[in-house]
């Protein structure tokens, strides 16, 4: 069991990784995407260890949410490449103080 | 009634000038003049005046609207009534409406500090108090050429002070559990020692800062330089005794026993003041500086006569403010002559003006030589008093000490009014009609009050509340 | 158990290759076998909905939606991270960070096996032999979970108007209140600087 | 407090009427002056005439009691207890009031004419009855800080009139060293005060000689030496001296009234009203007496070197006032009194003399461009010869009566090296006298001498004619001619006194002088015992001594062979004369390396480095800490979204940490 835990780390770390590293939304997007699984399979892990379902459900509402903010996410890429026709993460600095 | 309507009535009437077009300065001066001469008038036919207290916090502590004459404050209000009588009569500024009403709120304000009987309320009207000078530094303020910070320098280290006087003002309230005890001999509680302490410094630096009182004095000569001369006489004549009057109406009687485990602290500072002071102005070009600095040394001396707690010394002390006030309203006000005739106040331009203005000279000397304590005028009185107390006190050291700014003080006073008024007559400079008999006219009150406390500064002591103070500071 | 260890290589392969891939239709791919990976994980786990979820929205619905997008975007010939790099040595920190981040956690699950599992809440939900089953996955759902699954329709709601109010169509700006005579005769609350005329 | 009776208690008006009638005419003057014009000057000759008049109605009031502080008293009000202010009218007050209204009236009479036409002819009168206002307040008071108020307003007066034409910068900062030094003086006079009250808790002449037992010996002296240091400043002793030969910038009769006759002399005034003080304290006489002596032979070699007509008189000043300090000093305060007495009318005289010579010559003061004069002005040789001679003590003439009395009394009192000094000084007084009486009155006029030829480098600073420059004001003075009598009376009415007014103390202690003053001044009891001198035998010394002296001045000066080449003569010495005594000892040096320099330094120091730096400097920091950690903040917020999710994943990363090794250890 906790080979899974730690598996769900390395996954989780990587989409940090990805986050922090990448500068194309899209792949920051998918990063996102995979912490949320990490989280899930670390959910459903526990979940398998406690015998307790709750953890399913967490991870079913989970893959809700990650469905809704990547398509939240996706549209505002779209808006922003509407905008100036190329989209960078490092181009949206204007929370720059 | 007419002591809250002292208060009131020039900040409301300040903000109501603002209604009046803007066209209108020289109506606008004309209610300024009013209302100050009405000030004075009701100090001086309604003395000892009283109001109700009206209780309008309870909780975390008890706080009134309450005005009344605290100790030493009948002389000080009268005072502040005819110096900005005499400013605003004397010298006419651009913007006069919107100056008026500044000044009357500046008034107001000040009134407000000296008359408030509750503590919550003297921090209020102090911090309100800062508000005219900041926008007077801002709107009319002759900054150097590279400075110009004089109004944020002002502004920061008041506000520094404002700050920790409300502090102290809360921390007072929630240990003594109501804040409506200036002037009431009754409430004297003692403040005990854990509280004591930090309540004493929070308005130690507040009143120090305000003062000004070595090593805090940095922002006031270029805001005194700055000032329109109306203004820096009131500010220099009255708002510098805010602090000392907090030291004697607050310190005094509640916190006696921080007062006296700051003695030698505060003995340090005035001493440092009072010889610093002295020696800078020695040395200044800029006149308006030569008696910010000698006003330096001057407080410094206040402050020891406060904090030797000998009756004497703080009967002295009393004379030397109001001393102080008067003439150093005269002084600022000449110079504002000189400075509007001659458009420069470097004493590097000035000189031979005496020849064409005798009665500019005049008003100047008169001035110069009440501060440097020309004895029979009432700076010497407070002066003497101060010292004799002082001496008697057992203060051997700082007594002689004390001796030697009023030798330094003739140097430099002298420097001043010599350079500007005589030596041969300088054609570079405008050359421009003397005093009309409305600006000598101005004067008169200061000039006067000044030779009459000489002669005799026995009627302040009545009314005053000193023996009130005298028996608690020696408790 | 040889199964995990080939089952974890595969996963950790292809999150490295989504997050270092050039082009994001290599990402969505590496992401896409990711997810199927995963799902087949959620098996082991007993997780026979939440397997089958995984592959119907995530690979069915989301990996969809981004290649749309992709699609979508990359109709024009430029690459989509073209502004220059503000931060170009970022990826160090990130990976230090995430190698210490992961050391820890793997100290603490080790930890955590010395010292000995907790005591696990047993069967609370359901009982052993149907743990994970789609029956019981409802149950628990429709039951004790109701609330949470209604306001999850709620999110899903909103973020379908947010989807439609950024991306909808451009409608052209309302039109500016033309200005009145009386704003023009309004002196300017800043001055504007007199110029000299020339001489 | 039991106050100390002072005489004849009750209300006087006449004292008022002497005391506030000059106040009356200065405030006139000032506020009318332009419009009184000429007409000013009388006013204020009548207001101290009638003073003088209302002190001869006085005399009886002060004489009526005798004992100790004696005559008529008025109280005035109070400040506080202890702090009571009134009037005190006794024999002491009575001398010197006569002196100032007398002696006043008269130079009032002459200032008429010695200004008329100046500009400011008005303002002259004000000062000058302000003056007058100030001293009779000085001696009119019977307490120390009404004391301490005349002393103060004197040195005001001094100032506005050796300022008086203030366009000269000479003149202006002459005015402004007298004042500097004076309010010196004042202050050591204020801490005295403070110390009197202390011990005895009144300000009252009074209750302080009562009280004086009250006081160890060493508190004594304190407030001996503080007074002391008010009656040097005042009255030009060594160290505090270096004023009074620069105060002569002032017109002629003011050097006359204030710095000859009255103000200077005020010192003398305090320490004889202080009697019982010094009475009291054996250390004090010793050093006052040590420094009148030394004043006085100071006063006197300097008087050698001089050639400004008013700066020899001024030293000879500092001279005599020195030998009244060391009168007064030694204890035998009424010779002390009886030179400030003579030396008034004497040095008066001589002043106005000068005055007349000044005047004559279009405000030439340099003796070596005079000469010859006395063909031209036969009256005022007349005057000038017997000053001279009252001033070296020729028997007969006044000074000669109140030299000896004082020479006698340091010895009678055991004090030999001061006797030693004083007949030295003496001889030294007659020599430069009479060098300054040939050199301008004898031998041929110079005036239209080459400066050069005479070895005057520096017009400028030679107080010559050239110096004084064209005054706008006086330029037209010369060209108004006032009645001659106006001038010469008062020098004429002077003269009498002059001669005659010593021999009051003719009798030894018979003399009229003597009782007058025997119930005033307390015995001294000298511990040492004095030398007697048979009463001739001193005399003798005294006046062979005067005599070499005058034999000297008239081997140098006067013998119709030296006056015959008197241009290079004079130019001789004045090149060979010694740099210590031009430089009158480096007394000004020294004052400004020790005492002005460090100070301009010490505020120059201050006000651009402590000051800017070090204080407000302080205060920059702190505000440009502030502003630091906001630019490092700011820095924080770069806008570039990767940086914030990597300080979210550290800020996350912080707090697994602490769950993992610290929580979970738990």
């Amino acid at each position: 069991m906790e080979s899974y835990i730690a598996l769900s780390a390395v996954m989780f770390f990587l989409g940090v990784v990805g986050v922090i590293a990448r500068r194309n939304p899209l792949i920051v997007l998918m990063s996102i995407e995979l912490m949320f699984n990490a989280a899930n399979l670390a959910l459903v892990t526990f979940s398998k260890l406690w015998a307790n379902n709750t953890g399913h459900i967490f991870a079913f509402l989970v893959i809700t949410v990650a469905a809704a903010e990547a398509a939240i996410g996706l549209a505002i890429v779209v808006v922003a490449f509407r905008k100036q026709h190329y989209v960078d993460v490092d181009e949206a600095s204007t929370l720059k103080g | 009634m007419i002591v809250t309507a002292l208060v009131l009535g020039p900040i409301l009437i300040g903000l109501a000038l603002y209604a009046i077009p803007k066209s209108a300065d020289a109506l606008a001066r004309g209610i300024g003049i009013v209302v100050a001469a009405l000030c004075a008038i009701a100090v001086i036919l309604v003395p000892g005046a009283g109001d109700a207290s009206v209780h309008w916090l309870a909780r975390p502590f008890d706080a009134a609207f309450h005005f009344g004459y605290g100790p030493f404050s009948y002389w000080i209000v009268l005072l502040l009534a005819l110096v900005t009588l005499s400013a605003l009569t004397a010298l006419r500024v651009p913007r006069s409406r919107d100056f008026t009403a500044q000044m009357l709120i500046l008034l107001g304000a000040m009134d407000g500090v000296f008359l408030a009987k509750d503590l919550l309320l003297f921090a209020l009207f102090w911090d309100l108090m800062l508000l005219p000078v900041f926008l007077m530094l801002i709107g009319w303020g002759t900054p150097a050429a590279g400075h110009g910070t004089a109004a944020w320098r002002y502004l920061i280290y008041n506000l520094a002070g404002g700050l920790c006087l409300l502090l102290a003002t809360a921390g007072f309230g929630v240990v003594h559990g109501t804040t409506d005890v200036i002037g009431n001999p009754n409430s004297g509680v003692a403040i005990g020692e854990v509280w004591g302490g930090w309540i004493f410094a929070g308005f130690a630096f507040a009143f120090l800062v305000k003062t000004p009182v070595f090593p805090f004095h940095t922002w006031m000569p270029d805001t005194y330089a700055e000032l329109p001369p109306p203004a820096v006489a009131v500010v220099s004549a009255v708002q510098s005794k805010a602090g000392l009057y907090g030291f004697i109406a607050i310190g005094l009687l509640f916190l006696g026993a921080q007062m006296h485990d700051a003695q030698v602290l505060m003995f340090v500072l005035g001493i440092a003041g009072l010889l610093y002071g002295a020696f800078v102005a020695l040395t200044q070009t800029d006149v308006k500086k030569i008696v910010a600095y000698s006003s330096l040394s001057h407080l410094g001396l206040i402050l020891i006569a406060i904090f030797s707690f000998d009756p004497t010394a703080l009967k002295g002390a009393l004379v030397y403010i109001v001393a102080h006030g008067l003439f150093s309203g005269a002084l600022f006000l000449s110079l504002g002559y000189l400075e509007a005739r001659e458009e420069t106040r470097s004493l590097s331009r000035l000189g031979g003006l005496g020849a064409n203005n005798p009665r500019l000279a005049g008003a100047l000397v008169i001035a110069a030589l009440a501060a440097l304590g020309l004895p029979g005028l009432a700076g010497f009185a407070g002066e003497l008093l101060i010292i004799t107390g002082l001496y008697h006190a057992g203060f051997l050291i700082p007594s002689i000490l004390a001796l030697v700014p009023i030798v330094v003080a003739a140097a430099y006073m002298l420097r001043l009014f010599q350079t500007a008024m005589n030596g041969p007559q300088r054609l570079d400079l405008p050359q421009r009609k003397d005093l009309t008999w409305i600006e000598g006219l101005a004067l008169v009150p200061l000039v006067a009050g000044l030779v009459l406390l000489g002669v005799d500064p026995g009627p302040l002591f009545t009314a005053s509340g000193t023996e009130t103070v005298s028996v608690s500071a020696l408790r | 158990m040889i199964a995990f260890w080939l089952l974890s290589f595969a996963l950790i392969a292809t999150a490295v290759f989504t997050i270092t891939a050039q082009k994001p239709v290599y990402s969505v791919v590496g992401l896409l076998g990711n997810f199927v990976i995963l799902a087949i994980l959620y098996l082991t786990l007993n997780a026979e909905f939440l397997a089958v979820i995984q592959i119907v929205v995530y690979s069915g619905a989301i990996l969809i939606l981004f290649l749309f997008v992709i699609a979508l975007l990359s109709s024009g010939v430029k690459p989509f991270d073209i502004g220059p790099d503000r931060a170009p040595r970022i990826g160090i920190p990130a990976a230090v960070f995430a190698l210490i981040g992961l050391c820890i956690v793997v100290f603490s699950v080790v930890r955590a096996q010395i010292a000995g599992a907790p005591n696990a809440p047993q069967g609370v939900t359901g009982t052993a032999d149907s743990f994970g089953s789609v029956g019981d996955f409802g149950v628990a759902l429709f039951t004790k979970n109701l609330l949470p699954f209604e306001v999850t329709a709620l999110l899903l709601m909103v973020a379908v108007i947010g989807v439609v109010l950024l991306a909808g169509d451009e409608k052209p700006a309302p039109p500016r209140r033309k200005p009145k005579a009386r704003d023009l005769e309004r002196e300017p609350i800043v001055k504007p600087v007199e110029t000299v005329a020339p001489r | 407090m039991p106050a100390h009776p002072l005489g004849l208690e009750g209300t006087f008006p006449l004292l008022f009427l002497i005391w506030l009638l000059p106040l009356f005419g200065a405030v006139m003057i000032w506020a009318f002056g332009p419009r009184f014009k000429s007409f000013a000057g009388p006013l204020g000759a009548t207001m101290v005439g009638v003073a003088f008049l209302a002190t001869l109605a006085e005399w009886h009031d002060a004489t009526a009691i005798s004992g100790g502080l004696a005559g008529a008293h008025q109280t005035l009000f109070t400040w506080l207890p202890g702090f009571t202010f009134g009037l005190l009218f006794d024999r002491l007050t009575l001398t010197w009031t006569l002196i100032i209204t007398g002696v006043g009236f008269l130079i009032h009479v002459y200032s008429i004419g010695y200004l008329a036409g100046d500009k400011a002819f008005a303002r002259f009168f004000a000062y000058l009855n302000f003056f007058i206002f100030a001293m009779l307040t000085l001696v009119l008071s019977d307490n120390f800080v009404g004391l301490l108020v005349g002393w103060g307003l004197v040195g005001l007066a001094s100032y506005f009139l050796i300022g008086f034409w203030f366009y000269k910068p000479s003149a202006v900062a002459a005015a402004r060293k007298a004042f500097v030094i004076n309010v010196l003086g004042d202050v050591g006079i204020l801490f005295a005060i403070v110390v009197i009250v202390a011990h005895v808790g009144s300000i009252s002449y009074g209750d302080t000689f009562l009280q004086i037992p009250a006081y160890t010996p060493h508190d004594l002296f304190i407030v001996c030496v503080a007074l002391f240091i008010g009656c040097a400043a005042k009255s030009a002793q060594v160290p505090l001296h270096t004023w009074l030969p620069d105060a002569m910038e002032g017109p002629t009769p003011v050097s006359a009234l204030i710095h000859a006759a009255t103000m200077v002399t005020a010192g003398v005034y305090l320490i004889a009203r202080c009697a019982p003080l010094w009475t009291a304290s054996a250390d004090a006489r010793e050093l006052v007496g040590a420094i009148g002596a030394l004043t006085a032979i100071a006063g006197a070699v300097l008087g050698l070197a001089q050639w400004d007509i008013k700066r020899i008189l001024a030293y000879s000043t500092m001279s005599q006032i020195g030998y009244m300090i060391m009168g007064v000093g030694v204890g035998a305060f009424d010779s002390g009194v009886l030179h400030f007495l003579t030396h008034a009318f004497f040095k008066a005289q001589l002043f106005l003399g000068a005055g007349i010579i000044i005047h004559h010559l279009g405000d030439e003061q340099d003796v070596r461009l005079m000469g010859g004069l006395r063909k031209t002005l036969p009256f005022a040789f007349v005057a000038m010869l017997t000053g001279v001679l009252a001033i070296c003590g020729v028997p007969g003439f006044s000074g000669f009566f109140s030299k000896d009395a004082i020479l006698s009394a340091t010895l009678a009192h055991g004090h030999p090296w001061l006797y030693a000094i004083g007949v030295l000084t003496a001889g030294i007084t007659a020599y430069y006298m009479f060098r300054l009486l040939f050199v301008v009155f004898f031998g041929t006029y110079r005036g239209k001498v080459d400066p050069s030829d005479l070895g005057i480098r520096h017009p400028e600073l030679a107080g010559t004619a050239s110096a004084s420059g064209h005054h706008p004001a006086a330029d037209d003075a010369h060209h108004v001619h006032p009645p001659a009598w106006l001038m010469s009376g008062p020098v004429a009415i002077l003269i009498v006194p002059t001669v005659l007014i010593g021999w009051l103390a003719y009798g030894g202690d018979a003399s009229p002088w003597k009782t007058f003053w025997e119930p005033v001044f307390p015995k001294v009891v000298e511990t040492s015992a004095g030398f007697a001198l048979p009463e001739l035998a001193g005399t003798v010394l005294v006046f062979g001594v005067v005599l070499i002296g005058f034999a000297l001045a008239y081997l140098r000066y006067g013998t119709p062979a030296v006056l015959a080449q008197s241009v290079p003569r004079l130019r001789t010495e004045t090149v060979r004369m010694p740099t210590v005594l031009v430089n009158e000892y480096y007394f000004d040096a020294a004052i400004d390396a020790l005492f002005v320099r460090p100070a301009q330094l010490l505020g120059r120091f201050f006000g651009t480095i402590v000051d800017p730096l070090a204080l407000d400097g302080v205060v920059h920091e702190a505000a440009h800490t502030a502003a630091w950690l906001g630019h490092l903040f700011r820095s924080f917020q770069t806008g570039i979204v990767r940086v914030y999710a990597l300080s979210i994943a550290l800020g996350a990363a912080c707090f697994a940490i602490y769950y993992v090794v610290i929580g979970v250890g738990r």
